[in-house]
This record gives structure tokens, C-alpha cells and sequence, in this order.
């Protein structure tokens, strides 16, 4: 009959109206700067990045300056500048840093290229919002030491990946201490035969940039330390994709 | 009282019976205490402006009444709506920061000042006019359309002994008030120079002109059964209850309760709310033919809306809802203008509610929900008061064939042509849209 | 002069305004308003004597004027849509231009 | 009572006559309104507030809307609108003549004709009594008022009605055959 459906509607309005009184659940806002929804896992905005201790962020920052992101930075938001020294990173090994690492969030898209194009999961997805400032053209420009937080805060906003991440970290190092040993074992044998073959070492060129045979060798010769970069023992060049565990993205 | 006492008493207005009913029930001091207070302060003045003070007292008192009504309107129409979408509503604005007060008092106040707020951002707009637009017209569109909305609110009955205006035809003077409404429109929609405002102008016309017929005649049933048009006499003819606990108004009757089902889907169109908020559908046009209205011109419009609505909802009260009449003879202590306005309350509530709830229509719908569907059935719904008037006489066990017959002339008819309406509401076919 | 002379008075101003509008104007829609106020000119006069006649018999200027008014509706309605139809045909509607009645 | 009568006569001969001198038609229009508003005063203030509120509901209300209507869709080149030809004027200055003589005629009329005494009280209708009026001694009146208002409402739909057939540059929905939805 005609009018049927308006009555049912107004009855479900008019429980939403008594439910909203006694059922917090039913409610679809909160007061927000008081209160604030809990964002879900893959909610992402602006890019961050990760240091190994948050006790000396600029020093263990895993960002070895290699400018991958820059480069591939649709909107070119990310600006970087490679210092010219080393520095020891997290695991002792002498590394470039960034001397200047800034991105103008007022020009990034949240595209997430930059987390994915990375080979040293230094550069990750952050969950802030309110990130509202006077002067768009300071305030919006983070700088390094606005950038850098710690490895902790990243499996705070993003547990599962986060997890993942050092999972596959840790599991990198192993293998890449084994196959050092290995390498220091085969070098000690070989040192015996002839010497060693001299390899140059570019500072500023890509990891990907050479093939994984040589990379035990190379890192052998440099370092004497046994824990090894993990640079060297990361696989992918900087044009393939990552992957597919490594960061969830929209499409899977 | 037996039923045929009850059909005598609705047929004859202000009889002997329903006079007496009036006058039996005690004049507190309550009930008389604003009128008491007015001519207190009237007494106070020199005779010779005496009768001015009377008549601007009854004016500043409907002025500041309905201001207020209509500010806490807004409000409440605002968290109401929050509600029922599960949402919280207002609740920010609250008093300013008082640095003269020793302590920090700070109160929200449930968001309850947001009105006075909007008010204050509304009169410190910009008021832009468009320069090839007809200034006078321009401007005398909300002056009117505020004016005549205010004045149709002078024939409502508040209370027992309160109405500011007492009419032989006061119906009539209602309805010819608010047809003035549709002039501002006109005007609002033409002195903008905007072919869109002109637009706009028109459709909300052609809605308002669609309306008024079912609205008027939803009325006459009311106006051939007390065969008055005073609102005086109307409540009047609804005292007195059944068996006690039953009040004799006119929503209890088949052919109220189908009038005033018409009266109410006809005034949510006449006042532009939702779901007949056509002319200014604020999420697909900019605001219909107020396009190039803005600052306090705009909430002069918003304002006479309002009006309008609390205005027609009066008008519902009194015509089918007994009024200022309390529905159980043991609440009479309780003055009668609170009855009314907690009536007047509740149907504003009920307007919000419906808001709340249903989707807009189409155009080509509502012109045909007002044409094909509410004015032949409220044509029969005269009918229908016809044959109640003719048989009031009849005697009790008549009495139920007299009910089944009366609520037969509207049922039957409402279902077979909301059949059809339905059918004729299929999805429309477009030519050129895929 | 008594107040019935005033009210004729007035009547007989506002049908001669009617009456000059209609003669003078060439637009169709202003002419039938000058018809318009004519005829409300003579409703007046209907109230005048109703209201100052010797001996009024309840309510029948009123109802006469009533009547006038249900009338002037009609008529007005019936002229508007011929006008409009004019206007269909012809692309305006200047009286001067509605020479023929062939349609 | 006399003032408010001039002030009223003021309002509704000022208003016609503006609308009969103005050139702009929607003006025109809505000062006429205004002068029918004066006519509605002018009943209110004899006496007559069943006629008045009927004569705001129908002019006010109704007419006017008709009549502004009319004017929106009969909407003519500007340029014919403004120019004013010495044979309009040659008519303009006719048409005042035989105004002012038949003003002259009626005043003179008026003003020479005694009549009789108004009734010492002034006349009272209630709505009532006029309904009562009307449906037993005019009856048969309002039967055909209703008849003329019904034939009037039907003729008017017909005659501004769009002839589908003819007007083919603008195609409507309800003529073409329905499209069949997905």
C-alpha cells in the first residue's frame, strides 16, 4: 500500500534517533580534536623515514642518500643531497647519508612510489593528518630532522608491515653474514692462490647498478667488519618492483 | 456521553454544549496570567495611548515568541536531524569566554547559542547585490515575504483567551496572507537579472500554486462540518471528550484523519521542505531563485520560512488537533497556551522527522502527487464531511455503519489510486541519457 | 459630501485610469488589466452602496461583488491563455498587429 | 475614517496609474497588484472582510500569478517595446480625453445626485449569514458561477495548451515512446 515504505522509514530513523542516545556504538562521528577514530592499517599520507635507534636519529638514519626516490617522485617533492663524508650506519658499516633529505607535503601526492621504488625500506608511509601550518612555505617543507622517526613509531602506526619489514631484514642480514663468511672463506682460500682482484667502488653509484656476484666480493674487500651492509645483499635493481610482501599495496 | 452526543457536538460550532464545556473548566490564574500582565503594563500608560500600547504589546509578544521559536527551530531541526543520521549535532558554540568573571566559567550549553551565532555571522555578511538587477524589487522581496508570514500567525488561537486578532474569516484571511508569499517568490526569482534565479522562481511557483489547492481543500471539510471560519469557534467545536478520555478532535474522525494527512503533506510542499524541497535543493542547485541573495537578505527568506512552517503547523493544531484543548480532562490544569505550543511542538518535530527520513522527489512527481493523487482525494474527503454532517442524527448501532462508510469513502479510494501512483512512479525513460 | 460620494468618487477615478490604459496601451496583457481594474471599479461601487445605501439588505453587495470576482477570474484566466496563443501565432502581441482572425 | 480613506484611494489610484504609464511590464504588473491590495483595503475598511481576504486570495494570489506568467512567456523584442511611435501617441492622447470626459460625466453625476441617507447603523454580514445567502437564494448563481470557473479552467488549458503536433522544435518526453530501461 501506498505509504507503507514512508512509515517503515520513519521508523528507522526513529530508532536511529533512540539508539543514538544509548548506543555509542551506532555513532558514525566523534568529537575530533577530543576524540579520534582509530585509522585503519594501510592508511597512509605523507612519507617518513626510519632510524634505527631514537636515541641519535640523524645518525642511524637507514637512508643511504641514493636518491632512487627522488628521481622517481611524480610531483618531485623529495629533495636530496648526499654528504660527502661516511658515516657508520646501524650496523657499523661506513655509509653515505643524506646531508639535506626535505619533502614539501604540500606538493606530495601520497603516492607511495617512493616506499616502493626504496631497496632500503628507509622511507615509509606515516599516518599524520593534522599537519596544518601558517606558513605553506616552511611549514609544509619538512626537513630530515622533522622526517626521521624511529623503527618503533613505524611498527606502532603499521604493525603487520612493519613486521614484516624487519622480518625480512633481519633474514637479509643472516643471509648476507653467511654468504660474507662464506665469501671470507673462499678469500682466505683464494688468498692463498693469486690476490685479490681489485675492485673500485663508486660511492655514488646505485647498489642495483651491480650484479649480486660481485656484491660479496666488493663488500668483503671494503669492510673488514663480518656484519655486512644490507645494501649489498639487496636484489633489486631500481626500476623493478618490489616484492609482492614487502608493502601492501592498493591494487593487491 | 454516548456517540451521538459526541456527533452533535462536532457538527454545531460553539453550541450551547461545547460553550458550556468551555466555561465549566476553571480560568486559573495561570490562564489568565499573560493576558493579566498585559493589561497590567497597559494601565500603566496615559488612556489616549492605551489602545496603541494594547496592539503593540500583542505585536512584540508574537514577534519575540516566534523570533525565539524560530531560532530554537533552526537548532533543534539541526541536532534533531544529527540524530536521527546517528550523528551528534551542534554542540560547540556555548557562552563567550566572560573575563569579567572571577572564575573561568566556560559552558557549551549543548551547542544551544549555535542561533545566535548564525545570526551574527548572517547580519555581518556582505550584502551583494547584483548590479543589473531590479534593486527595489530586489530588496522588497524579503521585507514581504517576512512581512506576510508574520501576519498570518494574527488568527491563530495560542491559547484560551489569547488570539491576537479574532476574525469572522479568519481561514480565508490566513490563506490570502500567504498567497502573498508567492509574489516575493516571483519577485526574488525576476529582480535578480538571473536566468537560473528566474528559473527557479518558476518551478518553486509551480509547486506552490500545485499545493495550495490540496491545502485549501483539505480545510474545507473542517470549514462544512463547524460551518464557520472563525479559529475561535473551529477549537471551539473540538472540546469536550468520549467516554472521558476521548477528545472530540478532528484528527479522530475518518475524514479529519485523511484531511489532515493531506493538510500535512500539502504544507511540508507549501513551506519547501524536504521532501518537496525542490526550488532550493541545496545539493543540486545553489539556492534556487535566492541564487543572488546572500547576508542578512538571505536569512531574512530562511526566516519566513520558518515562519511559514510554524505558522501552518499552528494552523494544523488548531484545525485538527483541538487546538489549545488538552487531550484528558484531568491536564486541563495546565494552561492552555502550553498545550498549544507544545502541540505546535510536536508537529514541527514530526516535520523534521520527515526530513530526516525521506528522499527528495522528482519534479514531474510532485506536480502529479499534488494532482492526480491529493486533490481528487481530498475533493472526495469533502464529500466524505458531506455525508458525516448529513448523518449526524443517526442513532448508535447506525453509529458504526456511519464510521465503516465514512473511513470506506477514503480508504478505498487511497489504495486503488495509490496504486496507480505508484505504477506512474516506474523509472523514467530518458531520450538522450543512456 | 458624504462618504457614499467620496467612494463614487473614487470609483469612478480608478475605472477612468482602467478605462484610459485599456484605449491608450498597444501591449494585449495591459489592456486586459485595464479591463481588470474596470471591473473593480465597479465592485466598489457594489460595497459603497452596500456598505451607505438607505436600506441594505445583509450581504448582498457582498455577494454580488463575490460573484464579479469568480467572473474576473474566469475572464482573466480565458484572456491570459488567448493571449498566449496570440503570442504563438503571431511572435508578439501588440493589438495593432492582431489584424486577422485566421489562425 | 475619512483620512484612511484617502490614504487608501492614494495607494490604489497611485499604484493604477503607474501601471498604466509605466513601460516595463513586470513593474507594471506588480503595481497593479498593489492596486488591488487598495481595493482590498478599501473593502476592509467599509466593512466588507469576507470580499476583502476573497479579493487578495484571487487577485493577489491567483491573478497575479496568471497575469505574471503571461507576461514571462510572452516576452517581446525590447526594442518594439520601448519605441513610441507618434500614432501610439496620437492614441495615448485619445484615450486621457475620453477618459477625463467620462470622469467629467460620472463626477458630475455623482456629485449632483442626492441620496438617500445611509442606514443608521452600518450594515453587519457574517460569514455565515453571506454562506447561508449564497447557497439558498443564489443557489442556482453559484451553480453556474462553478460551471463558468469550471469550463473557463478547461478552455484555458486547451487554448495555451502546446499543440504537440505542430511544435516540433521542441520534442517532449511524453510525446516519444517510452525507452525501454535497461
Amino acid at each position: 500500500m501506498l505509504g507503507s515504505g514512508i512509515i517503515n522509514g520513519l521508523i528507522v530513523t526513529a530508532k536511529n534517533f533512540v539508539g543514538s542516545y544509548h548506543d555509542p556504538k551506532r555513532m558514525v562521528t566523534v568529537e575530533y580534536p577530543e576524540q579520534k577514530t582509530v585509522l585503519p592499517e594501510n592508511y597512509r599520507n605523507f612519507p617518513f623515514l626510519i632510524t634505527e635507534n631514537a636515541t641519535d636519529p640523524m645518525g642511524t638514519l637507514r637512508c643511504v642518500a641514493c636518491q632512487i626516490c627522488e628521481k622517481e617522485c611524480p610531483p618531485q617533492c623529495i629533495i636530496i643531497e648526499k654528504s660527502k663524508d661516511k658515516k657508520p650506519d646501524a650496523n657499523g658499516k661506513m655509509q653515505i647519508y643524506p646531508a639535506i633529505f626535505g619533502i614539501d607535503t604540500s606538493v606530495c601526492m601520497s603516492c607511495q612510489i617512493c616506499v616502493e621504488v626504496c631497496p632500503f625500506d628507509a622511507i615509509k608511509m606515516d599516518k599524520v593528518f593534522e599537519i596544518a601550518a601558517t606558513n605553506r612555505f616552511e611549514g609544509l617543507f619538512l626537513t630530515r630532522e622533522q622526517l626521521a622517526k624511529p623503527n618503533s613509531y613505524y611498527h606502532e602506526i603499521h604493525p603487520v608491515e612493519a613486521a614484516e619489514v624487519d622480518e625480512r631484514l633481519t633474514a637479509e642480514r643472516k643471509a648476507a653474514e653467511e654468504k660474507a663468511k662464506a665469501a671470507a672463506a673462499a678469500k682466505a682460500a683464494a688468498a692463498a692462490a693469486k690476490p685479490a682482484v681489485p675492485v673500485t667502488v663508486a660511492g655514488g653509484s646505485l647498489p642495483g647498478d651491480r650484479p649480486g656476484q660481485m656484491l660479496g666480493l666488493q663488500s668483503a674487500n671494503n669492510s673488514a667488519d663480518p656484519g655486512l651492509s644490507r645494501a649489498s645483499a639487496t636484489p633489486p635493481g631500481p626500476g623493478s618492483a618490489p616484492p609482492a610482501t614487502k608493502t601492501p599495496t592498493p591494487e593487491a | 456521553m454516548s456517540l451521538s452526543t459526541l456527533s452533535s457536538q462536532l457538527s454545531t460550532a460553539a453550541t450551547a454544549s461545547s460553550a458550556a464545556a468551555a466555561a465549566a473548566s476553571p480560568d486559573s490564574f495561570l490562564e489568565r496570567a499573560p493576558l493579566e500582565l498585559r493589561d497590567w503594563a497597559v494601565n500603566l500608560l496615559p488612556t489616549p495611548v492605551q489602545w496603541l500600547a494594547h496592539h503593540l504589546i500583542t505585536i512584540v509578544c508574537i514577534l519575540a515568541v516566534f523570533g525565539l521559536f524560530f531560532a530554537f527551530t533552526t537548532i533543534a531541526e539541526r541536532k534533531l536531524l544529527a540524530r536521527l543520521q546517528n550523528r551528534l549535532g551542534p554542540n560547540r558554540s556555548g557562552l563567550p569566554k566572560l573575563s569579567i568573571l572571577p572564575w573561568h566559567f566556560k559552558h557549551t550549553l549543548f551547542g544551544l547559542s549555535q542561533p545566535f551565532a548564525d545570526a551574527i555571522k548572517a547580519i555581518t555578511k556582505e550584502d551583494i547585490v547584483p548590479a543589473a538587477a531590479d534593486k527595489l524589487l530586489h530588496f522588497l522581496a524579503p521585507v514581504i515575504v517576512v512581512a506576510f508570514s508574520l501576519m498570518t500567525f494574527a488568527v491563530l488561537p495560542f491559547g484560551r483567551n489569547i488570539i491576537p486578532v479574532e476574525l469572522d474569516a479568519a481561514l480565508l484571511y490566513f490563506f490570502a496572507a500567504g498567497a502573498a508569499t508567492e509574489l516575493a517568490i516571483f519577485m526574488a526569482g525576476w529582480s535578480s537579472r538571473n536566468k537560473y534565479s528566474l528559473l527557479a522562481a518558476m518551478r518553486a511557483l509551480a509547486q506552490l500554486i500545485s499545493y495550495e489547492l490540496p491545502l485549501i481543500l483539505s480545510v474545507v471539510p473542517i470549514v462544512l462540518v463547524t460551518s464557520t471560519l472563525s479559529t475561535k469557534a473551529i477549537v471551539l467545536a473540538q472540546s469536550g471528550w468520549t467516554f472521558g478520555f476521548l477528545p472530540h478532535w478532528f484528527v479522530f474522525t475518518p475524514w479529519g484523519f485523511a484531511g489532515f494527512i493531506i493538510f500535512l503533506i500539502a504544507a511540508l510542499a507549501e513551506s519547501n521542505r524536504s521532501p518537496f524541497d525542490l526550488p532550493e535543493a541545496e545539493s543540486e542547485l545553489v539556492a534556487g531563485h535566492l541564487t543572488e541573495y546572500s547576508g542578512f537578505k538571505y536569512a531574512l527568506f530562511f526566516m519566513a520560512e520558518y515562519f511559514g512552517l510554524t505558522a501552518l503547523s499552528g494552523l494544523g493544531v488548531t484545525l485538527f488537533l483541538g487546538g489549545w484543548q488538552a487531550p484528558l480532562p484531568f491536564l486541563e490544569f495546565i494552561p492552555s497556551y502550553l498545550w498549544f505550543m507544545g502541540k505546535l511542538i510536536c508537529m514541527i518535530v514530526f516535520f523534521i522527522w520527515v526530513r530526516g527520513t525521506l528522499l527528495r522527489l522528482r519534479i514531474d512527481q510532485l506536480t502529479r502527487l499534488a494532482w492526480q493523487f491529493l486533490v481528487p482525494l481530498a475533493l472526495l474527503n469533502i464529500a466524505n464531511a458531506a455525508f458525516w454532517v448529513l448523518t449526524t442524527q443517526w442513532s448508535l448501532p447506525l453509529q458504526f455503519v456511519r464510521w465503516g462508510v465514512s473511513a470506506a469513502i477514503v480508504v478505498i479510494p487511497f489504495i486503488m489510486m495509490g496504486r496507480a501512483l505508484s505504477a506512474s512512479y516506474a523509472p523514467r525513460s530518458y531520450r538522450y541519457a543512456p | 459630501m458624504s462618504p457614499l460620494h467620496l467612494c463614487l468618487l473614487i470609483s469612478t477615478g480608478l475605472f477612468c485610469i482602467g478605462l484610459a490604459g485599456a484605449l491608450a496601451r498597444s501591449n494585449t496583457i495591459l489592456v486586459l488589466l485595464g479591463i481588470e481594474l474596470m471591473l473593480n471599479a465597479a465592485n466598489i461601487n457594489f460595497i459603497a452602496f452596500w456598505r451607505f445605501g438607505p436600506s441594505p439588505v445583509a450581504g448582498n453587495g457582498m455577494i454580488f461583488v463575490l460573484f464579479a470576482i469568480a467572473v474576473a477570474a474566469a475572464e482573466a484566466a480565458v484572456g491570459l491563455a488567448l493571449i498566449i496563443a496570440v503570442y504563438r501565432h503571431q511572435k508578439n502581441i501588440r493589438l495593432q498587429d492582431s489584424t486577422t482572425l485566421k489562425g | 475614517m475619512i483620512p484612511a480613506l484617502f490614504l487608501i484611494a492614494l495607494l490604489m489610484l497611485g499604484s493604477a496609474a503607474a501601471a498604466m504609464l509605466l513601460r516595463n511590464l513586470i513593474h507594471s504588473a506588480l503595481l497593479l497588484i498593489v492596486s488591488w491590495a487598495g481595493v482590498a483595503a478599501f473593502y476592509l475598511w467599509a466593512g466588507a472582510e469576507f470580499v476583502a481576504f476573497a479579493q487578495i486570495l484571487v487577485y493577489v494570489g491567483a491573478i497575479s500569478m496568471v497575469v505574471l506568467f503571461a507576461v514571462l512567456l510572452t516576452r517581446q523584442n525590447q526594442i518594439i517595446d520601448t519605441v513610441i511611435e507618434p500614432a501610439s501617441r496620437a492614441r495615448a492622447a485619445t484615450a486621457f480625453t475620453v477618459a477625463a470626459c467620462v470622469a467629467a460625466v460620472f463626477s458630475a453625476a455623482i456629485l449632483s445626485t442626492k441620496f438617500h441617507p445611509a442606514a443608521p447603523e452600518a450594515p453587519t454580514a457574517s460569514v455565515k449569514e453571506i454562506g447561508l445567502t449564497l447557497m439558498n437564494e443564489h443557489g442556482g448563481a453559484l451553480l453556474i458561477v462553478g460551471l463558468i470557473l469550471t469550463v473557463a479552467l478547461l478552455g484555458a488549458t486547451i487554448l495555451a495548451a502546446t499543440d504537440r503536433d505542430e511544435d516540433q522544435s521542441q520534442p517532449s518526453d511524453a510525446a516519444l515512446p517510452p525507452k525501454e530501461t535497461p
